[in-house]
């Protein structure tokens, strides 16, 4: 059944959201477009579960949510959408469940998949914008290209450690990731949250701020962190905004003359796959 | 007059450079103004300053894949990259993308 | 029963906060700070929800956390610490439902009380640190007061509409809210979120961060925010971070010669109160 | 030469301004550069840029209790409050405090 577009608040919605539609920026019109919108938000994890949570609470209308793990203890300590009764659940079902008991207006979708070039362009092309939630290389570059592919916005997070960063791509002409990383990085440099640790509210900021980007592009409030790059460092509470180059017209997937148009195999281009037990535990 | 810069290190760049994530330095002689880039400033940096293994710092004569440059807060892309000259106060920052979430 | 000090973690905790373990800055040392450590939050609203779940997620040994109201569906755009099925429940115990879930290791007390001048000082003393959270001027002086009283730092956020600030008082020297506002502002010109609403992902950005704070005082990272303060405009996504003066030896509670020494009528000192419902109604 | 500041209006203070966060004004010729101040600035601000009632941007010669008044970043405690000496390019703030959750 598709997801039917309304044109009116019921009463229950005004009510509930409230608060936003005194905001000025967001009003009735704004809620409207929350209620209307699609999100597809991949990996349930440190970014996902902020994020996920905090678009179900602001009216987002449809949710889909794409993780292939399970929950396990020690995610516990920033996963916030889980909790310790999940343990050994998959974390799209658990994430599922959380949205389900915030809020009965918000249609989810838990997808039980490792996304992959198999999968991913059938799966993006139902959601309006992507979030980025992910952990890994592969992945990301997965998104990204994809998301050229089907013209989504893709509002992207990462966080390790003390730091965290937050851009957005694909947005009215800006760059994707290519344009800026046109090569990933060698696998040896590449460290994940289960090598180099991480403070767990550090994914939970930026994954508030990638609701925020989310209900700002929705509402027509607009990006602020397209072909921007949002720095954090939680050791000093610094957050820097740089300007980051526009799309860059060699670039492989979203420059005029693509050499790249349809999902390659990320996991040989990145020389390290998202499945990489080795180097990823419990990651997400 | 020697040129004087300021180095960042941000996104785990800083663990291989002595975990210092913020470093004045003043460029030696060779570094003239007008004319020294950031083509002469990597391997001076990776020479002088890196205390970890080269290669997760330069690849060939730039920074390897997944270092982002800024120059005074724009991307260095921007700016010129490689050729951009440096200049006296200049706030140069290497920073390591992450991929955790 | 008093909460015996640990000495060393066990080995559930070393798996459970394994993440944080590996952040050179949090270490096995950190983590036993955390745990040992109680940490009050005032409101269960906007701010309190991610403040009062990153910190008992973090391993924060005791959390208290206090509301007298109960959960309204109009709540739930932003306080995500409750849900549809708690509506009617008092917040304080919805609150530290969703904690006992969330962490068995976390020790949690829910007081379901106005906090005022005849019990704060009792509730107060109990307790490390204290998380400002509330939505009203009243309860800021107050907790101010108590917490200078008491010798307790008070990690300070608020938000409405999109913007947002967040500061640290009474912190090795630093100032107090007295310092910076000697006297309370006009109540026509306080506006709170049940007037002037309030995006929801705002206060949860704030509210993260104040928990961030929290972590990296009882850590010994440091805070960030003593005397400084930062003003979040969501609307352009800025951070800025501004000096504040130091202690004020002129202020009535933290100078030198201070005129007030133990709590006084609040809601006359600011001609309104936490329970001024005409103003105030849900706003936490 | 006269005096050109960037005044900037945040937490809710914006409302008091035609709903603006940021102008640069230049001031009239009897702000004398290195002898007005912000005592002098205030009511002009108030006289010529608030649109809403008066009371709830200034009390007595001041600022009313609630507003934190920054210049270039800083508290303006720290530079002298009123007797503050404004200076060309100055960046002056004026924010309301936020009391909800
Ligand atoms: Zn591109
Ligand atoms: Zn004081």
């Amino acid at each position: 059944v598709p997801f039917t577009q309304k044109t009116r608040l019921s009463n229950e919605e005004i009510s509930r959201f409230s608060r936003q539609l005194l905001v000025p920026e967001i009003g009735v019109q704004g809620q409207l477009k929350l209620r209307n919108a699609s999100v597809l938000v991949v990996g349930a994890g440190g970014l996902g579960a902020p994020a996920v949570m905090y678009l179900a609470a602001a009216g987002i209308g449809r949710i889909g949510i794409i993780d292939y793990d399970v929950v396990e203890a020690s995610n516990l300590q920033r996963q916030i959408i889980h909790d310790e009764s999940r343990v050994g659940m998959l974390k799209s079902e658990s994430a599922k469940q959380t949205v389900s008991k915030l809020s009965s207006l918000c249609e989810c979708t838990a997808y039980n998949i490792l996304i992959d070039s198999s999968n991913a362009m059938d799966v993006i092309k139902k959601w309006d914008y992507v979030v980025d939630a992910t952990d890994n290389v592969a992945t990301r570059y997965l998104l990204n290209d994809c998301c050229i592919f089907r013209n989504k916005p893709l509002i992207s997070g990462s966080a390790l450690r003390m730091d965290g960063q937050l851009t957005v791509y694909n947005l009215e002409g800006g760059p994707c990731y290519r344009c800026i990383f046109p090569k990933p990085p060698p696998p040896e440099t590449v460290t994940n949250c289960s090598d180099g640790g991480v403070l767990g509210v550090v994914p939970g900021i930026i994954g508030c701020l990638q609701a925020l980007e989310v209900v700002k592009i929705v509402t027509g409030i607009g990006a602020s962190l397209s072909q921007k790059l949002l720095i954090f460092d939680a050791t000093t509470m610094s957050f820097r905004t740089i300007r980051l180059r526009g799309r860059t017209p060699s670039c492989a997937v979203c420059g005029p003359h693509p050499t790249i148009t349809k999902p390659i195999d990320y996991v040989q281009f990145c020389g390290a796959g998202p499945d990489d037990k080795a180097h990823n535990i419990n990651i997400l | 007059m020697p040129l004087s810069i300021t180095l960042e290190f941000s996104g785990g760049m800083e663990l291989l450079f002595n975990n210092e994530k913020r470093k004045q330095v003043t460029l030696p002689d060779s570094f003239a103004p007008g004319t020294a880039t950031l083509k002469d400033l990597l391997p001076w940096v990776r020479d002088n300053l890196l205390t970890e293994r080269a290669e997760l710092f330069m690849q060939d004569d730039t920074v390897r894949p997944g270092i982002l440059v800024l120059i005074n807060e724009t991307d260095w892309e921007l700016e010129g990259e490689l050729e951009y000259k440096i200049q006296d106060g200049d706030v140069i920052v290497f920073i390591s993308t992450l991929h955790g979430g």
